[in-house]
């Protein structure tokens, strides 16, 4: 299209303003995701767990049961049988 | 002004506004990543495929899966070099059928036959509970599906991740996405589809049916007096019957009997089993999960098909249900000792997810009837029967 | 062959046999092999490792030694130079 | 007679007299070897590097990688029988792209965008010192390189590997070994390179500039009440600006989004986190760095493109450093709450390594000066920055 | 009676009759499982040979590996969809002669060459414990085999399973799997064949010769002052001479050399020492069983070669102990210093297997002759020699 | 070239003296290996880090004052940003 120095001018310019743009946005973006989730996600405070919340299905003893009847079970081999089996050994 | 147009051609913009369906697909992958992440259904599997699925979506980045017709005749370099690493992967290890094995080879590493060979007899009903795999064969086939993608589809009702997805990249490659999104989903929504059906097919005195109680008026099991032996030859057993049997089952059935074998023989191939159990089966989880969501851009999925799939596959899922708990009323009506028929419920697999949902069921309507290793016997029993479903499909379809 | 309606009943017929057939296999041979493994190989008390058995050629003291002197000449390392290491240091 | 003559044919003795440069290949090999592992610069890349070098200089052991002229129309099969392992491994993973970006995915479940994310405003210096990758394509022209080879040759002003590495095999593959060599050797010197450069940019007064204090007299920034929640978002979000504007980096960022998502997923994906950040990226790492390596030959490493590189990478590094600490500049002109320019050195990545120099030179001058965690916001940002630049330049020459 | 006919073609019941030679090919593998499993004879190959030769048997399953005339011109793709997966991962990964090379990097990652840098002296031993395989050439030629064939037997003599299983790729891949297992099982063996060759070449003199006394009386070792740089230059000395001298064997002392770099560098490689020695090895280990296994039909096994070779395996093993015996009274005759001939024995390899035997037989003579150490340093060097004598063979007759 | 047997016996020929030659180097440059580092590099007797030598830019307090701030800011998730975290980590 036209000779290789103005092709890398126009690269420049738009490489520079593209990533100014990019983070610009990365930015701005970030800042309203706080905000959002500051608004509609306020810190829960006491929590040692890091997932965001359980299957409400299981209460607690019942899951604790559980886990105990499969440890019975498979004679503490602790992961039983399957991927899923991560989920509720934490 | 030509700058701008630089920059504007660089961007997906013009694409995005071309096909407004896109903006549809990034909302679906974002409702998977909130299902994933926030509601944990299935995340292993369902967050890749949704962040595969966000990639796929912006034309310019190449992270989209091509068909067949589209890469025709490319070798692997010059499959990478045209279309990007994610078609790369996807006909590497997808399209070959590597993966599902491999992840199978996994499970069989992280899987203990012990609930069930302490209670074997409870296996059969792994049978019944695959009745919904073949019986939405007709339905899909009168909606307009063609055989092989009703195979696939039925599969659905084998409630099994990866055997799904071999089927479905042996018969109809083309709706891998849908159908492996409905196979994950209602495996994660077992604890609200298990009740349902239990609801409107189970009185309130099979429920209370408490099976240790019969297990102490009929004793009738064999003891087991050396488990572990019992443990390492029952993979080479079962295998070599299947590998008779149904032969096309073999590259799923095979390897998870290996990756049973290698942790069942101990310590002396401790090396095997955390290689098949760890590395390969993550490493495999990601690159499926990636590519099954790279397959799925707006027209791909955005059609009629993908609707009925999701329809279908709950259908598959709920006659599977029904059908291994009729398949227990069935037998109560002819033996004394009687079983619960959620054991039957839990035969469709979705290990071990369903077992503990039938567990709950029992224990909401009596507080002291723990069933969970029963349960388990015919849950691990029906991950044998849709692999074996799998093989009859793509033996007389494949 | 045929139409695919008559197809797909032949595919149920012969799926859900196979499938019970191969389950109901499954539970005999499984129960053949339980009774089997009851009678040739019954239960050996007192066992801590998982391993069936060891190579007879060496006693446990010797082989004691051997490791202790391996340790030694690898200053503590563990696994020592091959494969095979995993096979004695469990 | 005849023995001897056996003997001296299958050995590289004949080879290694006809081309004297392999002796100088073996020293500079050595050489990478001692800066790796006594020197410690970047050696889990630069130790693989220097042995696949070794290995690769002596023609006998079919060990080098070849020019796709060279290896033109074979299929992998073949490829690894003609021209053996290091081949194969090449063109499979490394000429297709792969490496670079499962690295990056890597790379992605091992960062931690919280201080970025605590400092936001930081991340925009990350921009700025991108500036060094498109200045020294000027430079590069003049002195003879064609465009992409002068674009390659610029991104090691990003101070990112795999970001250059990526770049370089889909602008300029022949250009590969020197360019990777360049770009980690500069990284591991950041502890020298920043502070020259500093010293000729900076006031004394500017580096005793206090980030903390200056947060205590302008208290603007909002408080992150679930940083748990803010980072599962971010990368998603992140994710999708970057695809929809700049779609040819994808590939990289995509990645490493999905990498850092896992991450901080938690538990519920920790098997992937584990093969993202463990098996695929080590693996990755080892492949890529022998083949790095053995892509250098006395043939495509002895001669003058090689000693330029090495200069002009200098300068992009330099440049970008300088460019960063200007942005700072420009800012505090503009702003009463002011910015340490060092904030702007670390811009360019090289992450953490950038941040801790940056730290080090502002403790020198005054100890109670830690900016560390300012310093990682925009260092993090860099990497962003330039994988976009990639993307840019991919999209205009590839 | 068409529902019959419909189930009895899926099964494989039908190639069962019409090749009875398969139920034989079940029964080896049995045997070989217990061999494996029960007897411990390396059970991390054996088990998966033994299990990919039992899935390989079922000719429905697609699981055998079919050789080259029967896939050409198939590319992977092609190749995985008419095939199945074992023969895209036999192409792809053994085929190419990538996992050898691979498995021995993880080897060298776990070697400890400090007992050879101790008493380098013994290390001269390792080349004589070779002769067995260059004397079995001359048998394997006389009973009908090409020279090819033979190298690829006489490689057995070895005692090393992946050069052997190396060299056999390149030279005469039909043979593999015999050769695999003759390999393997000798080297399980080794504690029944090396007190059987001593009790016929050995008086009760020196097996009562005790090095540590010997090493009082004639003190002349050059004491090591830092172990650790003399271990991290070792390997890359090594590999210079070797690379050097026989290019050939680069691919395998190549990488195993490189292994043990990354192991001896200390913390700051230990990312790649990890994957090199953990998931790289063990994943390969996996698939290099399998397909291994899954070369074995009864058309490809059960034939007289394979006998030949069980018996031409045992002779190569045999007369490589016993040229390391001989070549240490050799070395005794002319010495003062006296050496165990046990040293000798152990140059064949079989690591560590072979020193432990040595030190137990030596033990049994003398309970306080404990010679493992110097044993050690022999037993290493004899990898090497067998590395190198695959090369020979490659560049003469690859 | 030759009938199959004499090239065999070459090959015996050529292949013992190849690893005579190859083991008798390794044994040679191993010795001469030892001496220089005898020389050159004598032990260095208190170390428990198995590396050769620091990165001089940082003293060890230094190091440890930072490797703690890295540790608050990332909340003790312990691998901080990428794959240089791991050098001084140890
Ligand atoms: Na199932
Ligand atoms: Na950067
Ligand atoms: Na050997």
């Amino acid at each position: 299209m036209s000779d290789p120095t103005s092709q890398a001018f126009v690269i420049l310019l738009v490489g520079m303003i593209t990533i100014f743009s990019i983070l610009a946005l990365v930015v701005i973006s970030g800042n309203v995701l706080i905000r959002l989730v500051n608004r509609y996600f306020p810190a829960t405070p006491v929590r040692t767990s890091p997932v965001l919340r359980k299957e409400p299905t299981f209460s607690p003893s019942t899951l604790a049961a559980i886990v105990a009847t499969v440890e019975w079970v498979t004679a503490g081999k602790g992961h039983i049988t399957s991927i899923q089996a991560v989920e509720n050994n934490k | 002004m030509d700058l701008i147009q630089n920059i504007y051609e660089m961007t997906a913009l013009g694409e995005l506004i071309d096909a407004p369906g896109t903006v549809l697909m990034l909302a679906i992958s974002f409702g998977l990543l909130y299902l994933g992440i926030a509601k944990q259904y299935e995340p292993l599997l369902l967050v890749p495929i949704a962040f595969g699925m966000l990639l796929a979506n912006f034309p310019g980045g190449n992270m989209s899966v091509l068909t067949e017709e589209q890469i025709q005749g490319l070798g692997m370099l010059d499959l990478a070099k045209e279309h990007g690493i994610m078609n790369l992967l996807y006909y590497a290890l997808i399209k070959t059928g590597l993966l599902p094995p491999l992840i199978f080879m996994g499970v069989g590493a992280l899987t203990d036959f012990g609930p069930m060979l302490r209670n074997l007899r409870l296996a059969f009903f792994g049978a019944a509970a695959q009745i919904g795999i073949f019986t939405v064969l007709f339905g899909a086939l009168a909606v307009g599906f063609d055989l092989k993608e009703a195979a696939s589809l039925g599969i659905i009702g084998g409630a099994d991740g990866p055997t799904a997805i071999y089927t479905t990249i042996q018969l109809a490659p083309h709706l891998l996405g849908p159908i492996a999104i409905a196979a994950y989903s209602y495996m994660a929504l077992v604890p609200v589809i298990i009740p349902l059906i239990v609801r409107f097919t189970m009185t309130k005195q099979e429920l209370l049916i408490n099976m240790k109680e019969q297990d102490k008026l009929f004793p009738n099991k064999t003891p087991i007096r050396n488990l572990r032996v019992v443990k390492i030859l029952f993979p080479i057993v079962v295998g070599t019957i299947v590998a008779l049997l149904v032969p096309s089952s073999v590259p799923l059935l095979g390897m998870l009997l290996f990756g049973n074998l290698i942790k069942e023989a101990g310590s002396i191939t401790e090396r095997l089993h955390k290689a098949a159990s760890g590395s390969i089966m993550n490493a495999s989880t990601i690159f499926l999960g990636l590519c099954v969501g790279a397959t799925m851009t707006s027209v791909t999925f955005l059609n009629q098909q993908t609707l009925l799939i999701i329809l279908g596959g709950f259908l598959a899922f709920a006659i599977s249900i029904a059908g291994g708990i009729g398949a227990v009323k069935l037998y109560n009506l002819l033996s004394k000792k009687k079983i619960n028929p959620l054991i039957g419920a839990t035969g469709l697999s979705a290990v071990p997810m369903a077992s503990r949902v039938a567990n709950e069921v029992a224990l909401k309507h009596d507080p002291s009837n723990h069933l969970l290793q029963y349960a388990m016997a015919s849950n691990i029993s029906g991950v044998i029967g849709s692999a074996v479903a799998a093989g009859v499909l793509i033996s007389f379809l494949g």
